[in-house]
C-alpha cells in the first residue's frame, strides 16, 4: 500500500471522526502494514498554512481551523431561530384557529400560554396582533403573517394543509372522535372587529390578564 | 373512507402474512398491484414498452390470476378489477372494429397505447429509484465533518420547523385535548346516618336548647368531610328526630340560628 | 485581498460548518470583493482526489469524505433506516414529477398510496407539502426537500439521473394517461385531477357509461 493511500484514509478518517485520534486509533482502522506516522507527517505539510490545519493535541490528531482565522468563525455566528417546542405548539394553534385570543389558545394547549412564548412569536413576527373580539373584555385576537406564509412556503392560508392532508400524512389517528374537525384558517370572522391605528393593547387587560 | 378497508389489500400484509406461515405463498416478488404485475409480465417479454403486446399481456395477466386464485391465493379486489378491465380490452382488441365508433368510447388501440405508456413510465420510476440508490448517499458513502463539538459556523436562511411538523404540533395538542379527562376529586360527606345514630346517643344530654353548630361535631379540618357537610347531615337528621316527635327545633327569625332540644319527657 | 486568502477562508468556513453553504453565505461572511466562485474552484481542484472532498448538495458547499473510502467508514456509519420499495418509488416518482399530487402519485404505482408511505417520506424530511394546484378541490401538491438532495449528495434538481431521457421519452409527463383509469372498487377518488381543457365530465356518459 502506498503512503498516498494512507495519506488519503487518515484524512478522510479524522475528518469524520467525532474526535481527535490517536495513532493507535488509526493503525487499528487501517489496513495492515499502514505507516501511519509517515503518513501523518506528510498530511501535516500539506494543509500547513492553509485555512484548516492538521494539529496534535495530547497525544491525538484532528484537523481545526487555522487560528487566524478565527475572525472569521466568531464575529459571524449566527444562530438559527429555533423555535422551542411550546412556541411551535402555540404558533401551530394560532394558524389554525385564527383569530384566537390567548384565551383560546390556552384552552386549546391545557396550559396557560406563557407571555414569553407569544412574545417569540410577535417578535419574529410570524404572529401579529389582528383586531379584538367583540366579547366582553374585548380581548386581542392573534393570527399569522405574511412572514409565516413565506415561512412555510405558503402562497395563502387557503394552502394550510387541513384535515384530509393530515390524515394522508399519518397524523391523524381513527380513535379521534368522529366530531372532530379542523377550522379553516381562512374563514372570515365576523365576531372580530380590526385593530384601529393606535390602538395599541392596553397594559392591564391584554398583558397581566385575568380574563 | 377507505382507510379500515385498504390494509386488508395491502401486500406487504399478505408477505407479512406468509412470513409468519400463516398465508399461502405466492411469490410476488414485491408486487404491490395491479401495474406491478402487468409491469414484471412486460418486462419477462423483453421489449420496448411502448411498442408492447398489449393483447399479449392481458392473457398472461389473466393467465397469472386464474394461477393464483388456484392456489387459493387470497387475490386483493384490485387483481380481479384489472382482470376484469383486462379481459374487457382483449375483446375489444379481438373484435373487429366498429364501422362507426361507439359515442364517446376510444379505441381500444388507443387505450392499449395508454396502458403501455403507463407501464414504461412505472418502469422508468423503477430504474429511476435503483439509479438515486447507487448515488453517494450522505452517512452511507459520504460523510460530513463528525465533531459537533468544533463546528462554528451555522448556515443561516434555513428554515427551521417545516409544514410538516407544524401539522404534527398542531395535531398533537388536538389530540391530547379529545383525550383529557377531568377528574374532580371526591367530596366525602357526612352519612345521614351517622348523623341520626349520634344524636340518638345525645338525646338524653339535649335537655336545652342547644344550637345546631353546638350539636354538630367538628371533623379534622385537612381530611374528610367538610363542616358544611356536618352541618347539613346534623340538621337534617335532627328534623328526622322532631318529625318522629323525639326532638325539637326552632328558630326565631329566618337566617337566626337553629337551636335543638330532646322532647321533653321522651327519653330514650 | 488575494484569491488564495478567500480559499483559505472558505476553506476554514466550510470545514467549520454545521451544514452546506450557499455561494450567499460566503459572500456575507467574508471581506468584501472576495471572489467566492473563482476560489470555491479552486479550492474543488485542490482537494479532487484527496480523501476529503468539496461537493456541491442542493445549490450549496460542503466538504465531504470521497465515495470509495466508504469502506473505512465502519464507526461512523449510521444505521440507514431502509426505505420499503413502496417508500423509494414513491421518492423517485415525487422527485421526477414535482409538483405532484397524491392522485398522481396513486395513478403512477396503480395503487393506492398505502398509509406509510407517504407520511414515512415527510417525517423523514425528504418530501414536503408545496402548495396547492390551482384545479377545483385544491389539492395539495408534494415536492423534494433540500434534505433530499443532502442525502443523495445531489447539486440540484436538474442533476436526477435520467431526467433528461425521459423527459425526451415524454415519460415525465402527468397529462398523458389522464383519462386512462383503472376501474377503483374505492369509488370515485375527489381528488383526482379534472380532465384538462376545462372538460367537465357528464355523470351520465362518463360515470354510469352507456349501453
Amino acid at each position: 500500500m502506498s503512503l498516498a493511500d494512507t495519506e488519503r484514509e487518515i484524512e478522510a478518517l479524522l475528518f469524520a471522526a467525532a474526535g481527535p485520534l490517536s495513532e493507535a486509533d488509526l493503525v487499528k482502522r487501517l489496513p495492515e502494514g499502514a505507516d501511519v506516522p509517515a503518513a501523518l507527517a506528510t498530511l501535516a505539510e500539506r494543509y500547513r498554512g492553509r485555512g484548516v490545519e492538521l494539529a496534535r493535541v495530547a497525544e491525538r490528531w484532528r484537523f481545526q481551523t487555522a487560528q487566524d482565522l478565527a475572525w472569521l468563525m466568531t464575529d459571524e455566528r449566527e444562530e438559527p431561530r429555533r423555535l422551542s417546542r411550546a412556541a411551535q405548539e402555540t404558533l401551530a394553534i394560532i394558524a389554525y384557529h385564527q383569530p384566537v385570543t390567548r384565551a383560546e389558545i390556552e384552552s386549546v394547549r391545557g396550559v396557560q400560554a406563557s407571555r414569553g412564548t407569544l412574545d417569540v412569536l410577535l417578535e419574529l413576527g410570524l404572529v401579529r396582533m389582528r383586531g379584538r373580539r367583540r366579547t366582553p373584555g374585548r380581548p386581542v385576537t392573534y393570527g399569522t403573517t405574511d412572514a409565516f406564509l413565506e415561512h412555510y412556503g405558503l402562497a395563502s392560508l387557503a394552502d394550510m394543509p387541513g384535515a384530509a392532508e393530515m390524515r394522508v400524512a399519518g397524523l391523524l389517528n381513527l380513535d379521534l372522535p368522529a366530531d372532530f374537525a379542523v377550522p379553516d384558517p381562512n374563514a372570515i370572522s365576523l365576531d372580530e372587529d380590526p385593530l384601529d391605528d393606535g390602538d395599541a393593547p392596553e397594559f392591564h387587560t391584554d398583558y397581566l390578564g385575568k380574563e | 373512507m377507505s382507510e379500515g378497508f385498504q390494509p386488508g389489500l395491502d401486500f406487504d400484509a399478505a408477505r407479512t402474512a406468509a412470513d409468519d406461515g400463516e398465508a399461502l405463498i405466492v411469490d410476488v416478488d414485491g408486487y404491490e398491484g395491479p401495474l406491478h404485475v402487468l409491469l414484471a409480465l412486460a418486462r419477462s417479454q423483453k421489449v420496448d414498452l411502448l411498442k408492447l403486446s398489449v393483447l399479449k399481456l392481458a392473457e398472461q395477466y389473466l393467465v397469472f390470476v386464474q394461477e393464483a386464485r388456484r392456489r387459493r391465493f387470497s387475490l386483493a379486489a384490485d387483481y380481479l378489477v384489472m382482470a376484469a378491465w383486462l379481459a374487457y380490452l382483449k375483446s375489444r382488441l379481438l373484435l373487429p372494429k366498429p364501422e362507426q365508433p361507439k359515442g364517446e368510447e376510444a379505441p381500444a388501440e388507443e387505450i392499449a397505447a395508454r396502458l403501455a405508456f403507463r407501464l414504461a413510465k412505472l418502469d422508468a420510476m423503477r430504474t429511476a429509484s435503483e439509479a438515486l440508490n447507487t448515488r453517494a448517499i450522505l452517512r452511507r458513502d459520504v460523510f460530513t465533518r463528525g465533531d459537533p463539538e468544533a463546528i462554528r459556523v451555522i448556515p443561516s436562511g434555513r428554515i427551521e420547523g417545516d409544514l410538516y411538523s407544524l401539522m404534527s404540533a398542531y395535531i398533537g395538542q388536538r389530540t391530547k385535548e379529545t383525550s383529557r379527562r377531568y377528574t374532580p376529586p371526591v367530596v366525602t360527606t357526612y352519612p345521614l346516618e351517622d348523623a341520626r345514630d349520634r344524636l340518638r346517643r345525645m338525646l338524653p344530654d339535649l335537655d336545652r336548647w342547644t344550637p345546631l353548630a353546638g350539636v354538630a361535631p367538628f371533623g379534622p379540618s385537612d381530611q374528610g368531610p367538610s363542616r358544611a357537610s356536618f352541618l347539613a347531615s346534623t340538621l337534617s337528621a335532627s328534623l328526622e328526630l322532631v318529625k318522629d316527635g323525639a326532638m325539637e327545633a326552632r328558630q326565631l327569625e329566618a337566617f337566626a340560628d337553629v337551636f335543638l332540644r330532646a322532647t321533653a319527657g321522651r327519653s330514650t
